[in-house]
């Protein structure tokens, strides 16, 4: 059931795709370190989960999937959403909390909506969102839509009730539905070892007769190959798949966290696995870019970044008179 | 806290009209004053006061009708205020002064009322403190406001017509039970007056116009008197004869737009002629307006009526339940008399006894008779 | 005080006296008790007010002096001019 | 209404037919739960819908409460008209998370993007002698949450049609069926009107006093009201229906009329639907209370076998007459 998937992937990109690959992880990046920055100076507040060095898997994954996909995701979903290719300006006009923000800032950081970009949130119950895509799998299979839905999550959800129910749902009525499991070997501060009794989380998928694969998830270019045969797989046979990209988060879970789960000398360790200049080295390497390039990226990038920040400085506070506003529906949709 | 309560003004009585109130939350009242008035088959009863104290809250509203015994009012008694004040705080002189007479008026019980019941008295101008709740726990609800702003509506006129109707009733049904029930027997004799005439004649030299004495006062004088010779007389058939202690005599008052009323003259035995013509004085008039005490209305032990001062000459009554007896004058007249062989003209007065035949015998009767007499000859000893 | 005014006075004690009856109606020599049936003791309250308003003692041998209306006037008239 | 023609017919099925009926008017409404297809459901509500309609409109779900909850919120956003049934409404505790986190958030979190259309039908109360764990009465607890909206099926009229109305809302709606009536016959109109779940409604118009009930509590009061009649009491009975938005003006209006309110309901009487609309008269309608607001809830207990008991646990027909000749000094 398990399908082998390479670990390594070398000169499979072009030059634009493999500079677009690179600048979407650095946006990422940077994005987030300016939010982690706003978040200190009390510009964001609530949560606020940042998914530095786990990049390539949204970005990888995001490669797979056509603006048709439903794409659901977490409440570390920045670099999902900024990788389905949503406003960075929105995203962090949210988290500021004002109303020009993806979800008008009601929902702010965990729940980054955008219904024009199919990305059905920033859900911030872990698992909970499962059902939600399992259900809009089934939609999409009864209307006979041809598309797919896409569900990332976490390790901590696998142990979720709710995972198993979903995984048993979706192969007993066949819907395509891709499920990614983000695998960064700790939920919260507790490390897979103490949640999992069986690790390898791709061995969960057999038990329900549901296709699964396990890839790289410090890798794009795996993860996006990865990805591209697991979406094939779901459209072809309109059954589900579970992909495990085993990945690594660079920095604490959220913004207040000790770290006292893990030792340093770990994340240093892992953090010689970074997407981002592996793919740079890479392209440099295989001369499909220059220095001069990823100067250009750098510049490009922190000029995105600093457009957003501007932007969400600069937006608005909903009036308090609209408190009210979207808990039922003003209008009867037929 | 005591509890003022509907009175029982008669065997027969088993609710009250409650027609007006003469005091409100915070009034001070002492034995006897007379704080409401309750429409009653008997007419309107001035209903007094048998305890001392602070009204803290009336319960009845006027206009409601509510059975013997229930809670008309509430009273917080001396006692208890005086409880109040000990357990105050001692605190500074001039505040202490304030504070004593803030507890002589005692600030008005929190009165029960539902919302929409307060929001009508206050749009109506209702007084809820004399408003009697019927609901839940004695609350004072819509309705009963309502009946309270029809009542401020209604004439007072209205209300004593309606009276005089229903005394007439009342006798009716008095008398008609006497009668069925009550096997009367009748007595009469003839009574020399010139005696007490005299007597009359000089106490009133002595006295004020205002204090004079009318020959009435010295008959129910004498027959009180009497009673307390043949005490038979003065008494209830209720289950057997009940003799009366204390001699209160129903004085019959015809009411000029019809009907009676019979308040009692208390302790007639006790009184001197004086202090009975005192009671008449005080009691005819408001009798005459039917304004009389509950206890004057109830506590008659037996009835003296006196139609003399038409042309009348005798008259037979007829006897008031539970009473045994009932003692009719009729006018005094100038009359032959006969006396040690000599004939005479003397004022004359005829008496009548009509008497209840299970509680006593015509022996008993006529040895009452004999007693008024004597006594009438020497009204002197009176 | 005029004859005219005793009058008045007379009806006005009586109707307070006896208000539903109809003093004005009383004529001269008509026996004010029989006609307008004052028993004893309200004719008694009747003298008394006309004690308290004329300042007139009126013994008791001299109530049937007063037994119409004109007997009273007269009567009154004269107890005043006599105190004069 | 033009049409007085009756049908007798069962509390269940009125909702049959309107199972029925959904799902021949839409094709995007299919009925998902557990044993609703080839059991036929287990009080038989949707017995012989699965020959009529397919296992495609007609899903049988394991018993994952979540999953197929949740499932039937992504349908509904991703353009379908799910009726979920959960079996009962005890169950309905294990798909508390969807319906809490996710029906009656995504609308609001998603800044007015993401509608969650989602029927969701669970059978409810308590009579049958199912013990503590299958005799809740759970309104109050949904009631209380922002972004659903509650709906009490008290009469066979309301079976027949609410589920038509529910699917016409654009929001999560979860109708409370009630299992104790399932056998129940009553005649409803054969053209009844389509139900207006916006507003309460009056099963009984009366001056003397407002009973405000739901669900399994709206026959024994209007079986009251009758009663009460007879006693010269004239009893109006507020159906509330829609437990969440509540209907205030129909209730209001209701109390301004009758100045007296006892609302009557199954559920534990504390922190209640009564509690709720108790606090609701007393803040808006206080002054035209003529006696305090009275409640008649089901007692604080966890519901015990034994049917003495389990009667003892709600408010009964005669606890109502009891409780309205009291409150109005009617003894």
């Amino acid at each position: 059931m398990e399908t082998v998937l390479p670990q390594e992937t070398h000169a499979t990109v072009d030059r634009t795709h493999g500079l677009y690959l690179l600048q979407q992880m650095l946006l990422i990046r940077r994005f987030e370190e300016k939010s982690a920055e706003a978040y200190s100076k009390g510009k964001i507040r609530g949560f606020l989960h940042l998914y530095v060095g786990e990049e390539a898997v949204a970005v990888g994954v995001m490669q797979a999937l056509t603006r048709e996909e439903y794409v659901l995701s977490t409440y570390r979903e920045h670099g999902h959403a900024i990788a389905r290719g949503i406003d960075p300006k929105k995203i962090m006009a949210e988290m500021y909390g004002k109303q020009e923000g993806c979800s008008r800032g009601r929902g702010g950081s965990m729940h980054l909506f955008d219904v024009t970009a199919n990305f059905f949130g920033g859900n911030a119950i872990v698992a909970g969102h499962l059902p939600l895509s399992l259900g809009m799998a089934l939609a999409s299979k009864k209307q006979k839509k041809g598309n797919i839905t896409c569900c990332f999550f976490g390790e901590g959800a696998a142990a979720e009730g709710e995972f198993h129910e979903v995984m048993n749902l979706a192969a007993l009525w066949q819907v395509p539905l891709l499920l990614v499991c983000e695998n960064n070997l700790y939920a919260m501060g507790t490390a897979i070892r103490f949640t999992h009794s069986m690790q390898e989380l791709e061995r969960k998928g057999s038990a329900y007769g549901v296709e699964s694969a396990a890839v790289n998830g410090m890798d794009v270019l795996a993860v996006e190959q990865a990805a591209h045969k697991a979406v094939e797989k779901v459209r072809t046979t309109g059954k589900p798949f579970f992909l495990v990209c085993n990945t690594y988060r660079f920095r604490a879970h959220s913004m207040f966290d000790a770290e006292l789960y893990r030792d340093k000398s770990e994340v240093e360790q892992w953090k010689r696995e970074d997407p981002i200049p592996r793919l740079q080295q890479l392209l440099l390497s295989e001369g499909l870019i220059s220095g001069d390039d990823v100067s250009q990226i750098e510049n490009k990038v922190e000029e995105l970044v600093q457009q957003s920040v501007d932007f969400a400085e600069e937006g608005t506070w909903e009036p308090v008179d609209q408190l009210t506003k979207f808990v039922y529906s003003e209008l009867k949709t037929k | 806290m005591i509890e003022f309560t509907m009175p029982s003004l008669g065997a027969d009585m088993e609710a009250g009209t409650l027609s007006e109130w003469l005091v409100k939350a915070g009034d001070k009242v002492k034995r006897g004053d007379i704080i409401a008035v309750v429409d009653t088959q008997k007419g309107l009863i001035d209903i007094e006061v048998f305890d001392e104290g602070v009204i803290q809250k009336l319960v009845t509203k006027e206009g409601e009708k509510v059975p013997v015994g229930s809670v008309l009012a509430l009273i917080l008694s001396d006692k208890e205020q005086g409880n109040v004040k000990e357990e105050k705080p001692e605190i500074s002189p001039i505040i202490e002064a304030k504070a004593t007479e803030k507890v002589a008026v005692v600030p008005p019980a929190r009165i029960k009322a539902s919302p929409l019941a307060k929001k009508i008295a206050s749009d109506q101008g209702i007084d809820l403190t004399n408003i009697k709740g019927t609901g839940e726990e004695g609350v004072i609800t819509k309705e009963d406001v309502e009946k309270a702003i029809a009542a401020k509506e209604k004439p007072q006129e209205v209300k004593r017509a309606a009276s005089s109707e229903t005394i007439r009733m009342a006798i009716a049904a008095a008398m008609s039970k006497s009668n069925k029930e009550i096997p009367h027997y009748y007595l009469q004799t003839k009574i020399d007056m010139r005696n007490s005439l005299n007597w009359l004649s000089e106490a009133n030299k002595q006295r004020s116009l205002k204090n004079r004495l009318l020959p009435v006062a010295l008959l129910l004088k004498a027959t009180a008197k009497a009673l307390t010779i043949v005490p038979d007389l003065n008494a209830y058939w209720e289950n057997g004869l009940q003799r009366k202690a204390d001699i209160n005599i129903g004085f019959v008052i015809s009411l000029r737009g019809g009907g009676l009323m019979i308040p009692a003259i208390h302790d007639g035995a006790k009184k001197s002629v004086d202090e009975i013509m005192a009671t008449l004085s005080d009691i005819i008039p408001r009798a005459r307006v039917m304004k009389l005490r509950s206890s004057e209305l109830s506590d008659s032990t037996i009835t003296v009526t006196n139609l003399g001062e038409g042309s009348v000459e005798t008259v037979f009554g007829v006897i008031y339940p539970p009473q045994v007896a009932i003692v009719g004058f009729g006018n005094i007249s100038e009359q032959p008399w006969a006396e040690n062989g000599m004939l005479d003209v003397r004022p004359v007065l005829s008496v009548t006894l009509a008497a209840d035949h299970r509680a006593t015998d015509g022996h008993i009767g006529s040895r009452f008779l004999t007693e008024l007499n004597n006594i009438l000859q020497n009204p002197e000893a009176i | 005080m005029t004859e005219q005014e005793i009058r008045q006075l007379i009806f006005q004690l009586l109707k307070k006296i006896a208000p539903d009856t109809e003093p004005e109606k009383l004529q001269p020599d008509d026996d004010i008790r029989h006609t307008l049936e004052i028993d004893s003791f309200d004719y008694l309250q009747f003298i008394v007010a006309i004690d308290e308003q004329l300042e007139l003692d009126i013994p008791e041998e001299d109530y049937g002096k007063i037994d119409t209306v004109k007997n009273m006037t007269n009567y009154i008239i004269s107890k005043k001019t006599k105190k004069v | 209404m033009n049409n007085n023609n009756t049908i007798q017919l069962t509390y269940r099925e009125a909702l049959k037919q309107s199972i029925r009926q959904a799902l021949q008017k839409d094709e995007r409404v299919f009925l998902m739960g557990e044993d609703v297809g080839r059991y036929g459901g287990a009080f038989a509500v949707s017995k012989g819908l699965l020959q009529e309609f397919g296992p495609e409109r007609i899903m049988d779900t394991p018993l994952s409460e979540s999953g197929f909850v949740g499932a039937g919120i992504g349908a509904a956003i991703a353009g379908m008209r799910p009726v979920v049934e959960v079996m009962t409404v005890n169950f309905g505790l294990l798909a508390m998370d969807q319906i809490v986190n996710n029906a009656a958030t995504l609308y609001h979190m998603s800044g007015g993007q993401v509608n969650v259309p989602l029927v969701l039908r669970m059978s409810s109360g308590i009579g049958r002698q199912l013990a503590a764990q299958h005799s809740h009465s759970w309104e109050p607890l949904f009631a209380h949450i922002p972004g659903l909206k509650i709906v009490s099926v008290g009469t066979h009229e309301d079976a027949r049609q609410v589920l038509l109305a529910a699917l016409e809302e654009s929001d999560p709606v979860i109708i409370f069926e009630y299992t104790s009536m399932l056998n129940l016959e009553s005649e409803i109109s054969t053209n009844p009107e389509t139900v207006d779940l916006v507003h309460a409604k009056i099963r009984k118009e009366g001056k003397d006093i407002s009973i405000i009930t739901y669900g399994a509590a709206v026959y024994k009061s209007l079986e009251a009201a009758l009663d009460l009649a007879a006693k010269g009491i004239d009893a109006e009975v507020v159906d509330i229906r829609m437990l969440r938005p509540l209907d205030e003006t129909t209730i209001f209006t209701s109390v301004s009329k009758t100045h007296h309110a006892l609302l009557v309901e199954d559920a534990w009487r504390s922190i209640s639907i009564s509690s709720e609309i108790s606090a609701l008269i007393m803040e808006k309608s206080f002054y035209e209370l003529d006696s305090p607001v009275q409640r008649l809830g089901g007692v604080e207990v966890p519901i015990p076998y034994p049917k003495h008991l389990e009667d003892a646990c709600v408010p009964q027909k005669e606890d109502i007459v009891k409780k309205v000749i009291k409150m109005l000094h009617h003894d």
